[in-house]
């Protein structure tokens, strides 16, 4: 474990389901404070790539490393506490409790009441629903349950977020915004984001990989990787035009 | 009606329930109330449990008796064997929590779920009544304590005062006793779901991908969890072995059974709703069988109609339905009176 | 080696018994998800239907195979059609409705017919191998089981229907893909199931006798085969009621009948905690 | 539970009787005064092919007393609980008829199990109580009187009797795995030992198997000379279909000691039970002028599709009459008085014979029989009058004793 070593490191990380592989040898290496997207078409393995970092699926070989240090095998409540944040692909919140119940879960999970309460009222500014606090989560609208999964992602203050194609079912306006704020979350933490909206990518990304079957078919600046042929032809070939 | 409000009143009704039977009815002097009361309670326990771990840790158990069972048969056994029945409670009571831990331990870390965890647990609390229900030759005695087989032990100590072995606990005392333990165990289901580990606990059973992705080991909780109902079976376990004295019966499938109904007929995700149930289901049962010449009737018919009119009709159970149907009627009236209406989404001041 | 004979055929009896047993309860929970609490009832109201029958002057066999299960099937038509649709999808509430059915048929029938009923002794005599003997009814019984299943492994893979079951087993929209309207195929599943805990329940009736709360004495034993077995009704009960019915016998015969069972149920709960998903969850995938 | 404060418990008593808590169940004009008596047996659930017919006996009992002027001129109000062949319901329902009933007796308690959970509510209110079904003997008690047959009486003679009859040496017990089940099951292998035979193997199965399959496998191995039953209840049942199913009826011979309690020989066909032997201290079909007049009394009342009269049944009615005997000697129903009443040797003669309580235990001198089933009836092979429950004498004298409250386990010499 060396000082110099990456935020997130992954390598060759294998995923299969009986004959059928999902993700096949792929390795990837993030940074502190870096904004990754990460795009292909639908099956390319990106959804699956993200449940190996977060510790939902073991791989069936390969690594992944935090800053140096191995979190193959680690439960998911593990890898959350060493500061890895997800939200998932169709909102996972609870339904159940009030937007303020919700959040004050995720900052329970980690800090003493005081600090947890304040953080909670500060994460539910951050997302611009406070006025929500009470209402009931599985009683919201689709984007709002969203933001209420951010909210709590963001109210833990990971060093590593991974968002699971977060901008779904929110209105024009609400894409902005969020837009905004994953730029800043980008400021304190790591962001890696799954999208599928090209504009949305254009305006928050610096560097792209693109996933393509299981492998990374391409990696570098958004520019340069959107004009790639190869890329073009499996991917913005047809959502682009 | 707000949080607040509702559950002000229900600490109102709780508290007027306690006051009722450990005030009131003792000075009625009838000690086949008492006596039935006190059987009464020590079920309203085990369905206490199961209300808890099921209602707010979605954990489902189809077996929760075998808890129940085994803490009655330690302190039956501990009882005869120590003297001491003080301690062979806080025994039983223990055992009974450290084989929930084993249990939970099994299938948790397992991934068990669901039905699967229903048909472990049921099929658990099968072995220990198979067990038990083969135990009536000789070899079967554990130092002063035959376990007696299908029979049980009939003579099962009784509690003494504290301190005083030679002074057995009468029967309105042992009454006290249970309705003071199911109000005791309310309180602590009360407060522990308060608690942030509480609270952890509601929100896994809500969505338990997510807890995990915030931190929580679910595996963790639930354990937690099943293993405080497991110990709360067991004070009821207890009090059912004072009150009548142990048997198999106590972890057969019509005991794990009626526990299950107890709590949808009262009402999952409350506790003072199943508690209600058994009372409710308890009384109607024993009415049912003291009818002089019945035969018009019978009590498993009348029993099956109620739990499946409940499911399938009153889905959420007695005291919810009753519940909604008085805020329905509360809000009517405040509304004819001009007041604003109620069910906004409320400020977060309002929250605990 | 005739005591060697005997013991087989005994093992194999127990396995055929278990197996026809849990039939009923598997081609409902396999196609519709159900756990029929109210099975225990289905096979204690085949046993009547039966017994009844017989004893108004009816052959035994046309009791057995004819009667039991068109009275079963009725029964459980009725029951689809006031409860089970009420609740689908909701597995918990449907395990905790038909609990409810259950109780309610126990006391109806003892209502009707009282606690007890004098039995049907088993027919055909038994068949003697050197010392031992074991009944030639209890072989029958057997056979008929290997029939049932023969005969649901040909309908499953072989027939129209068979392949409309299929695809509701694997989703409900598959089946509505196929332009068949889903709850008809759950009410006719349904219906079949009980019809053939009818039969089955006949079947057992005159070794076991009829009682109204000789439904407990199965439920438990049925529900942990099915739930063993997994998914797949016929490679899953099959393959379950094989394990769990040798254990059983084995242990029935070393011991006595308790600690059998006592076995049985310790085997399924190892079971289900190394292969959670069932015998065929992970093994057989693809079979039926 | 025996250190119970009885002053607190009078005072108790006292209070609820101060506060007009009136008996639940009144009826007739003169009920004000009547005696409230309490029947508790199992008249649904599985071991309700015991309780029914004792039920008919009580009742029976109580309506000729009462058409006879009742007793010490007050009528005697029967109040019958079902207890659903669950045993935390007959504590429950004793509890009830003693505190609340204000029961002056209680008959009932139906297997050995529910005798036990009744027993200590019934000392603890001082109700006295009657027990009439067959068992395993040893209940030493001054509150309880034990009115059926127990092993000494009938397995002392009966067991000889089948060996030699059958002509065996070996004896493959099957008996119902509860105390009763547990201790007759040594009591036949001591009379068997005595006898120059010995028990091959004793198998025991709780009350719910109903599946014989791998035992009788078992027993075709290890090919005993004779099979002693001691099955109990309705599963157990069919362990005479399956005997018969495997072609082992013809084979192996067979007597028991339960068969007929609960009228199986109704619930079985012939080809079933034929051949049967049994000993019991009562059967319907014994020819003497109280027994034939008994039984038109019972079919007039019953009607004649009735449960047969077994000994628990014919029991309770000689316990009732004695109760009422005792009653009428002490001049009071108060439990004491007639507790000393009946422990003056008290008789009474009946359906079943001469009936004499033995004051040491509390059990009594009755006339056995034994029996073969055949046709759905009993054909008496032989009588033994007058036989003393000897295997409780063995271990209790509540003369001596008259606090004992305990069941006597009793070693059984082999």
């Amino acid at each position: 474990m060396t000082a110099a070593a990456p935020l997130l490191e992954a390598r060759d990380l294998v995923m299969r389901f009986g004959d059928v592989t999902a993700v096949g040898g792929v390795s990837m290496t993030v940074g502190e404070g870096e904004l990754r997207c990460l795009i292909g078409p639908n099956g390319a393995g990106k959804s699956t790539f993200f449940k190996m970092l977060s510790g939902q699926l073991r791989p069936t070989s390969g690594a992944v490393a935090l800053r140096g240090r191995s979190i193959v095998g680690l439960p998911a409540s593990r890898i959350a506490r060493l500061g890895v944040g997800v939200k998932t692909q169709t909102p996972s919140v609870f339904d159940g409790l009030t937007v303020m119940e919700s959040v004050r879960i995720a900052t329970d999970a980690l800090l003493p009441p005081q600090l947890a309460r304040r953080r909670a009222d500060e994460a539910l500014e951050r997302m611009r629903i406070p006025h929500l606090a009470g209402a009931t989560v599985g009683l919201l609208a689709h984007g709002q349950r969203q933001l209420v999964e951010l909210a709590m992602v963001v109210a833990q203050a990971p060093d590593l977020i991974l968002l699971d194609e977060p901008a779904a079912g929110m209105t024009g306006v609400e894409v902005d915004r969020l837009g905004d704020l994953i730029v800043e979350l980008a400021r304190s933490s790591s962001v890696i984001v799954v999208e599928h909206d090209m504009a949305f990518i254009r305006r928050i990304a610096r560097t792209v990989t693109v996933f393509n079957r299981g492998q990374v078919l391409a990696e570098g600046p958004a520019a340069e990787v959107m004009a790639d042929a190869r890329v073009r032809d499996v991917y913005l070939g047809k959502d682009a035009a | 009606m707000t949080v607040s409000l509702r559950s002000a009143l229900g600490f109102a009704a709780i508290a007027a329930a306690a006051f009722y039977a450990l005030v009131v009815v003792p000075q009625g002097g009838d000690l086949t109330t008492m006596i039935n009361g006190s059987i009464y309670a020590s079920y309203a326990i085990l369905a206490l449990s199961l209300a808890l771990i099921w209602g707010y840790g979605g954990v489902l158990s189809f077996g929760q008796a075998a808890f129940f069972g085994l803490a009655g048969y330690v302190y039956a056994v501990a009882g005869l064997n120590l003297g001491d029945t003080a301690l062979a409670a806080l025994i039983a009571v223990a055992s009974a929590a450290a084989f929930a831990a084993l249990l939970g331990y099994f299938m948790f870390w397992g991934r068990v779920s669901d039905v699967y965890l229903g048909v472990i647990t049921l099929t658990v609390s099968l072995i220990l009544y198979r067990f038990i229900n083969q135990t009536a030759g000789e070899e079967w005695t554990i130092g002063a304590a035959p376990l007696g087989g299908f029979n049980g032990i009939p003579s099962t100590p009784i509690m003494t005062a504290l301190g005083k072995p030679d002074e057995t606990l009468m029967p309105e005392q042992i009454y006290a006793l249970s309705v003071g333990a199911l109000v005791v165990c309310y309180l602590i289901c009360r407060l522990v779901i308060a608690t942030r580990f509480g609270r952890a606990v509601v929100a896994i059973r809500e969505n338990p991908v997510r807890a995990e992705l915030l931190g929580y080991d679910t595996r963790f909780y639930k354990l937690g969890i099943f293993t405080l109902g497991g110990a709360i079976a067991g004070v009821g376990g207890v009090a059912f072995a004072n009150s009548v004295f142990v048997s198999p019966t106590m972890f057969n499938l019509q005991t794990n059974g009626q526990v299950i109904i107890w709590v949808i007929v009262g009402g999952l995700g409350t506790l003072a709703g199943p508690v209600i149930g058994c009372f409710a289901m308890l009384s109607l049962s024993t009415w049912l069988g003291s009818l002089d010449g019945g035969g018009w009737t019978d009590p498993n018919l009348v029993m099956g109609v109620v739990l499946t009119f409940c499911v399938v009709a009153l889905r959420k159970g007695l005291l919810p339905t009753a519940l909604g149907l008085g805020e329905r009627l509360f809000a009517v009236a405040r509304e004819r009176m001009g007041a604003p209406k109620l069910g906004e989404p409320r400020a977060a001041e309002d929250r605990p | 080696m005739d005591y060697a004979i005997i013991v087989l055929l005994q093992v194999v009896v127990t396995i055929a018994n278990l197996a026809l047993i849990s039939a009923g309860l598997a081609v409902i929970f396999g196609m519709m998800r159900i756990i029929n609490m109210a099975h225990g009832e289905f096979l204690m109201l085949g046993g009547y239907a039966a017994l009844v029958s017989h004893q108004a002057g009816l052959n035994l066999w046309l009791s057995i195979f004819v009667v039991a299960p068109l009275v079963v099937g009725l029964v459980g038509a009725v029951i689809e059609r006031l409860v089970i649709r009420r609740l689908y999808g909701r597995m918990i509430d449907t395990m905790l409705a038909t609990w409810g059915v259950s109780l309610a048929l126990v006391g109806l029938i003892t209502v009707i017919f009282g606690n007890t009923v004098a039995g049907v002794s088993p027919p055909l005599g038994s068949l003697e191998i050197g010392a031992y003997a074991i009944g030639r009814y209890e072989l029958l019984v057997a056979g008929v089981s290997a029939l049932l299943f023969a005969a649901g492994w040909w309908v499953l893979a072989r027939t129209p229907v068979g392949l409309i079951a299929r695809a509701a087993m694997q989703n409900r929209d598959m089946a509505a893909a196929l332009g068949v309207d889903p709850a008809r195929v759950y009410a006719a599943t349904f219906v079949t199931g009980a019809a053939i805990s009818g039969l089955a329940g006949a079947l057992i009736a005159p070794i076991a006798g009829v009682a109204p709360t000789i439904g407990a004495a199965y439920i438990a034993k049925t529900f942990i085969t099915v739930i063993s077995g997994g998914a797949a009704i016929l490679a899953g009960t099959l393959s379950a009621a094989g394990l769990l019915g040798a254990v059983n016998a084995a242990f029935s015969f070393l011991t006595g009948p308790v600690l059998g069972e006592v076995a049985l149920l310790a085997c399924a709960v190892l079971l289900l905690r190394l292969l959670p998903q069932g015998v065929t969850g992970r093994f057989f995938r693809r079979s039926l | 539970m025996t250190a119970f404060n009885r002053r607190t418990l009078l005072k108790t008593a006292a209070a609820g009787a101060a506060l007009g808590l009136a008996p639940a169940y009144i009826r007739g004009a003169s009920a004000a005064d009547a005696i409230q008596i309490a029947g508790i047996h199992d008249a649904s659930g599985g071991i309700d092919i015991y309780g029914r017919p004792m039920i008919n006996c009580l009742t029976l009992a109580v309506e000729e007393l009462n058409a006879r002027g009742g007793v010490l001129g007050r009528e005697i109000a029967l109040k019958n609980y079902d207890p659903q062949s669950n045993m935390q319901l007959y504590t429950q329902y004793a509890t009830e008829a003693a505190t609340k009933q204000k029961a002056a007796v209680a008959f009932g308690g139906v297997i050995s199990a529910s005798r036990e959970a009744m027993r200590p509510a019934l000392r603890r209110y001082r109700v006295p109580y009657f027990y009439s079904l067959l068992y395993e003997g040893g209940v030493c008690d001054r509150n309880v009187f034990c009115m059926g047959s127990t092993p000494a009486q009938t397995l002392q003679k009966f067991t000889p009797f089948a060996m030699k009859r059958f002509n065996a040496k070996t004896i493959y017990v099957l008996a119902a795995d509860y105390n009763y089940g547990q201790i007759t099951a040594k009591w036949i292998k001591k009379f068997a030992t005595e006898n120059g035979g010995d028990v091959a193997q004793a198998d025991f199965f709780p009350l719910d198997v109903n599946d014989f399959g791998p035992t009788i496998r078992k027993i075709q191995a290890a090919k005993p000379d004779m099979i002693m039953s001691v099955l109990v209840g309705a599963a157990h049942n069919s362990f005479y279909r399956q005997w018969v199913a495997s072609g082992m009826k013809d084979k192996i011979p067979m007597a028991s000691t339960t068969f007929g309690i609960g009228n199986e020989q109704a619930l079985t066909s012939p080809e079933e039970h034929d051949g049967i032997i049994v000993s019991y201290a009562y059967f319907d079909g014994i020819q003497t002028p109280e027994n034939l007049d008994f039984i038109t009394r019972y079919k007039a009342r019953f009607g004649a599709k009735a449960d047969a009269v077994t000994e628990g049944a014919a029991m309770t009615y000689h316990a009732v009459n004695l109760w009422a005997e005792a009653a009428k000697k002490a001049g009071s129903v108060e439990r004491d008085k007639v507790i000393a009443a009946l422990e003056t040797g008290l008789s009474f003669t009946g359906p079943a014979g001469k009936t004499t309580i033995d004051a040491a235990t509390h059990h009594d001198t009755l006339d056995v029989y034994i029996a073969e089933v055949k046709g759905g009836a009993y054909h008496v092979l032989e009588s033994f009058p007058q036989q003393t429950p000897a295997d409780t004498a063995a271990v209790c004298d509540l003369t001596k004793n008259p606090n004992e409250t305990k069941q006597f386990v009793i070693d059984v010499k082999v």
